[in-house]
């Protein structure tokens, strides 16, 4: 069942701080300076951030959250992706959304309470698609062995929630950066990652977060795409706002290349695809307050096919209409277009959302 | 398919519909609908009779009209509703053209003369807009009326007059200052057509049919009440047209019907599990949703006051690519299937009308303004290039 | 190996005489006409098509042909296509290239004799997709069971040969007309067609046709692709030049719609579209010289994609560009349009001619 | 990949080719290459000498000025097999562009000056025709030149000037005679690097390379005898220059090794019996198969006589279409392995310049004349539109 309301008062506030924030903090040679930084040191605005509270925005009060719900977050998430920020915002809000789900409610509360203050980065840390991380029983102690190779927001975290699978059932155990093994990158974007190697680290019995039928990890999943896709929206805007600038003022043969009809017509296909991008946005941010797993999950990978599709295609013909200029790296758009490639990259091909689309028919 | 309305009220309105189409609709208009199979008249008409007296048949008119007052939100659930049940689109030059014009500018004789017989199916309008020279570029249109004593004198030709053969009133675009130009100059008349002067060339389509037609019209007399208000201003009446049933245009019942029957044909095929035709469903399946899903949002948006003006030429685009998409496809599943014709002994159900309906859709793309003028709307009003 | 010689004289005259043979006879009048005749009846100009060679020519002269290679009869037949003949050449030309294989020398010249004299019409007749026709011995005879749905040509035909499957072999069997079941009617591009039912039908041992290991009719259909492939061409080449008039001439807001950018890239996109497929067409009526077999089905298989992929290009474009009066049963686009469409459709699906192409590389 | 040219005569050749690469490819400069890795000047440099002292530097240069004397279908067959080898592409500012350009227009002195330069590899030509403000529409450009004693003074800026940074001579269009419109009044010179005036700015480009530079001439000196032929023809020549090796224009070797890699890659990535991988790449195989066909029959038909004039760039449009398309599958195929910076710790062989390739190659349609201007060459000068 969905509203498709307006974005509400709170929700305009926040996108609105947000656009505000990357204004002041993002401009591209202030980026270029984050991005000549090691990867693993600590992303510059991270604790900024923490206190705007754009990292407890998503969660129940009950966990120290602000209790506000998904369609409330996206404006917010669109103008950090437009805004190519490279702290991991959307990896924490994942990590966060399935601890205060998996955790009893007070141990959640503790647990959060020094990420949501922006003091540390925890992410999820997940094995390769055929290639799980495995956790086996030593007496009174979980034992690790397998390799995230690809986390988000890795690189400067404090510890890691590894997803294992214990006797063919998902748990959570967290590792300390320093119990693992931690190789910190960027990815083409620009944004710090890391490949986490698990094997010997451990921790008692008692300390395994068990998610039943994995219901915390599935939320999870689809509020980390549901971030992710939210990013993508407001970088086909962005794409598409920078190109409509560009094809109004270029000029060749004589006048502005927006008069000619291959390009108009170009641009109203990208106009399209923006308007595409915001509307399954929003139907996958409301449908990730369903209880219904199935119907959740169905609207998400529909949302993040046909979202996937868009940005490939808005990318594609921002570069092209920006001729010259937009395979270079002295305008937002190639940053912005790096950034899109990657969000599309991660998180599942087209063909597995597809197939988890029609199995949740 | 996955609807997105349904919430209580939205499934207990859905009820009421399914309930009264189980009711009413004709098993041979459904079965022919079900099927892709060309209508007639009766099948037309029957159906308009049974919603005319349940009073649902002009959905998008106000209540003092006869309107049946749902929200934009019930027409689309009723919409979606009637076409997976298969009952006939009503044309709509009465019920979604020239009704709302009359209802927004005309005289009250005007309305008081026609609106009913719209509403029950008594009258049958067609459109007299399009011309030989003057399709995509309606503007550059030469009909023209003369004035006589007491009325005008038209003489032109119209053409793509669909269902001009059931029709006994047309409404035309006429040219009435020759010396202005372009938009200005234009006027719109009520023609009986069974006026004198008025005649009617069948114009045969490539699939066979015999829907639309060339309309002459030799000298043909109008009187002055049957000017829809101001002489000269009628190019502002039928530009308002495109703002009726706006948020309608995306046509999301009429893809997801077709759809429905693709893979029907898929499985009749033996090729239900084919894994690319899955996923190319799949993947019509989401075009859907996201049309559907940019429809609510923008009627969403418009109903909390934002303004929304051609931002839906966005709907007709992708909703015929979709639905354009989706013939191609059923031709491939059909195969050879799809090629005997159709009236002849040895057609294969349910594949008998799969290529015909690839080459009928084809108009989609073409009329009320083709996607290349879409485009152009979309490129010139919004993007301001 | 290919070589890409220009047409010789010899095939442009056969061109040149089919052009002339169409503007004087197929005008779209004297085609409704045509159209107008009950399908069973025999095709028209049947035997003034004879009489020019036409079915002789890519027989050996051994067999009664003119002994024309492929490359030669294909401007014969991209004439034909293109001038929207109703009358079944190359089906019976796939006929006649398969007994000329599968038959000795004189039986060959025998069988061949009436039909490359336009006495009468024959035609191959197959079992649908997974429904073969099926022979089985009794004593001294063959017994056929099954139907073979669509025969193109075969409404007005005076004798099938069916293709049978005998203990897992193919066989060739004649059956004439009287000793079948058939049901003639149209398709929709108006050629007649026929449903022929074999069941009962039956011939003495002796006079069933074996294909030793199905080589003469593996030629024959690769035959009957090309030769369909050449009517693609022709109609694509027709569809290209009626749009191309018809956007020079048309005139909408002041001026041809030929002068719009957005017709121009996509009349750009129809010119490619013809060109590639001409490429396609003359590699694949080169490589059905080839003795290789699965050289030539590969790249049969190749062209068949790549021209079937146009041809759907070519014809939605010709319609959409022809607005209004592309849709209409008035001018020689909208024949052509059904044409290439029955083309498309028949001959195997585009998913088997890609596998046919993988599985011959 | 099918072999089109296979003859006895061909395949003589091919294996000439390759018995030449086997000994004289450098295995580092291989291994970039068939891992799609960004090359340095020493991968060309080295690449070209060997050429060079074969003779085979400049397959399509007239044997006396120091080609091979091959045929149009040997150089094909020569293109094809040295992409397969992962021989290094040449850059073809030199031995494609000027070098064509001075054997046709240029003077003795020219001629023998810099011919033996270009083919050796002792000089690095790149190229003066772009500026800032003058891209698709190369006819609006504003370099300068103005006449002084004994030659002529240029000043202005050039753009998107690739391996600028290795190149000790450039050759410019420059505006001499401003009065003139457009085409007229553009003449061109060879401009000494190392002139006084003349500095650069490296661009650096969305995959991190800086292969284009922006060139600034500030007041440089180029003496009467570095203009090429006449003065204010310099439009001419330019021109001249889209007839040079139009019918390689395709890169067929290019695509042809790109498909192998992406096969290679789907292999790697245990996705080589995926059927939608295995669809796609017989599709680019096809697609590229319609190409090598088209580019054989225009040959065919040139040789024989018939006059081929822009139609070549349809073999531009397909081919970058066709290479762009395979740079996003294989971006698929890597899936997150395409995602580590390349020069990061963690990469993963063979996907490591997946995103990288994709992201450098949409050069491919939008320099040399973008796919759009390729559309209106063919609308105009071949459909008469």
């Amino acid at each position: 069942m969905i509203h498709f309301d307006l974005p509400s008062d709170v929700a305009l506030l926040l996108r609105d701080t947000a656009e505000r924030f990357v204004a002041e903090n993002y401009a591209l040679p202030q980026r270029a300076e984050m991005l000549a930084a090691a990867p693993e040191e600590a992303p510059r605005l991270w604790s900024a951030m923490a206190e705007l509270g754009w990292l407890a925005a998503p969660l129940q009060e009950a966990v120290g959250g602000l209790g506000l719900t998904p369609v409330h977050i996206v404006p917010l998430l669109e103008a950090l992706g437009a805004g190519l920020v490279l702290e991991p915002v959307v990896p924490a809000m994942r990590c966060a959304a399935t601890l205060a789900r998996a955790l009893p409610e007070n141990e959640a509360a503790t647990a959060l309470e020094p990420v949501l203050s922006g003091e540390r980065i925890e992410v999820l840390a997940e094995g390769a698609e055929g290639a799980p991380i495995t956790a086996t029983r030593d007496g009174d102690r979980v034992m690790l062995l397998g390799t995230a190779p690809l986390v988000p927001g890795g690189a400067a975290a404090a510890a890691f929630w590894a997803v294992a699978e214990l006797g063919g059932a998902p748990i959570l155990i967290r590792v300390a950066a320093e119990a693992a093994s931690v190789a910190a990158f960027r990815l083409l974007d620009g944004q710090a990652a890391a490949r986490v190697c698990f094997d010997g680290a451990s921790c008692a019995v008692s300390e395994a977060v068990p998610d039943c039928a994995g219901a915390a990890l599935d939320f999870g999943t689809d509020m980390g795409l549901v971030g992710a896709l939210a990013e993508c929206s407001g970088l086909i805007d962005a794409l598409y706002r920078a190109t409509l600038d560009y094809v109004k003022l270029r000029e060749q043969f004589g006048r502005p290349i927006g008069r000619f009809q291959a390009v108009q017509h170009r641009m109203a296909d990208m106009f399209i695809a923006r308007e595409e991008a915001r509307s399954m946005l929003h139907l996958a941010a409301e449908a990730l307050e369903s209880e219904d797993a199935g119907f959740r999950a169905r609207l998400v990978s529909a949302a993040r096919v046909k979202i996937a599709d868009n940005a490939r295609r808005a990318l594609r013909d921002a570069v092209q209409l920006h001729g010259g200029m937009g395979v270079t790296d002295e305008l937002a758009v190639g940053h912005m277009v790096k950034r899109l490639l990657v969000l599309t990259q991660l998180g599942g091909s087209r063909g597995a959302h597809l197939k988890r689309f029609r199995d949740t028919a | 398919m996955t609807d997105l309305l349904t919430g209580p009220e939205d499934m207990a309105f859905r009820e009421e519909i399914r309930a009264f189409v189980a009711a009413n609709l004709h098993p041979e208009t459904r079965a022919k609908v079900a099927r892709g199979a060309p209508l007639a008249r009766e099948d037309f008409a029957r159906w308009q009779r049974s919603l005319f007296e349940r009073g649902w048949v002009a959905p998008a008119w106000p209540v003092e009209h006869g309107g049946p007052g749902w929200t934009a939100r019930q027409r689309l659930i009723a919409d979606e509703e009637m076409f997976r049940l298969h009952t006939p689109p009503l044309p709509g030059f009465g019920l979604k053209m020239i009704g709302p014009i009359l209802m927004r500018f005309g005289s009250e004789a005007q309305q008081k003369r026609f609106l009913s017989g719209i509403l029950s199916g008594d009258d049958w309008w067609c459109q007299g807009f399009s011309e030989p020279g003057a399709g995509s570029d309606l503007a550059s249109l030469r009909t023209r009326a003369v004035r006589v004593a007491g009325g005008w004198r038209i003489s032109g030709s119209k053409t793509w007059t669909t269902y001009a053969q059931y029709a006994n009133w047309i409404f035309c675009l006429v040219r009435t200052d020759p010396e202005v130009k372009r938009q200005e100059g234009i006027s719109m008349m009520l023609v009986d057509m069974t006026s004198e002067g008025v005649s009617r060339r069948p114009i045969r389509l490539m699939d066979g049919t015999e829907e639309v037609n060339e309309i002459f019209l030799d000298d043909v007399f109008v009187p002055d009440d049957l000017v829809v208000a101001e002489i000269n201003k009628g190019w502002t009446y039928a530009k308002a047209l495109l703002e009726n049933e706006r948020f309608g245009i995306g046509g999301i019942g009429r893809s997801k019907h077709l759809l429905q029957r693709v893979r029907e044909m898929a499985v009749a095929a033996g090729r239900g599990a084919d894994p690319e035709i899955v996923a190319a469903l799949a993947g019509y399946e989401i075009d859907i949703m996201a049309i559907e899903a940019t429809t609510l949002r923008l009627l969403s948006a418009a109903e909390a006051g934002v303004r929304i003006g051609a931002e839906t030429s966005l709907l007709k685009i992708r909703g015929t690519e979709i639905q354009q998409g989706l013939t191609e496809l059923m031709m491939d599943i059909a195969g050879p299937a799809a090629l005997p014709e159709r009236e002849s002994a040895c057609v294969e159900e349910p594949f008998e009308n799969a290529a015909y309906q690839f080459l009928n859709w084809r108009k989609l793309s073409i009329y009320g303004g083709s996607n290349e003028i879409q485009r152009g709307i979309l490129a010139g009003q919004v993007l301001g290039l």
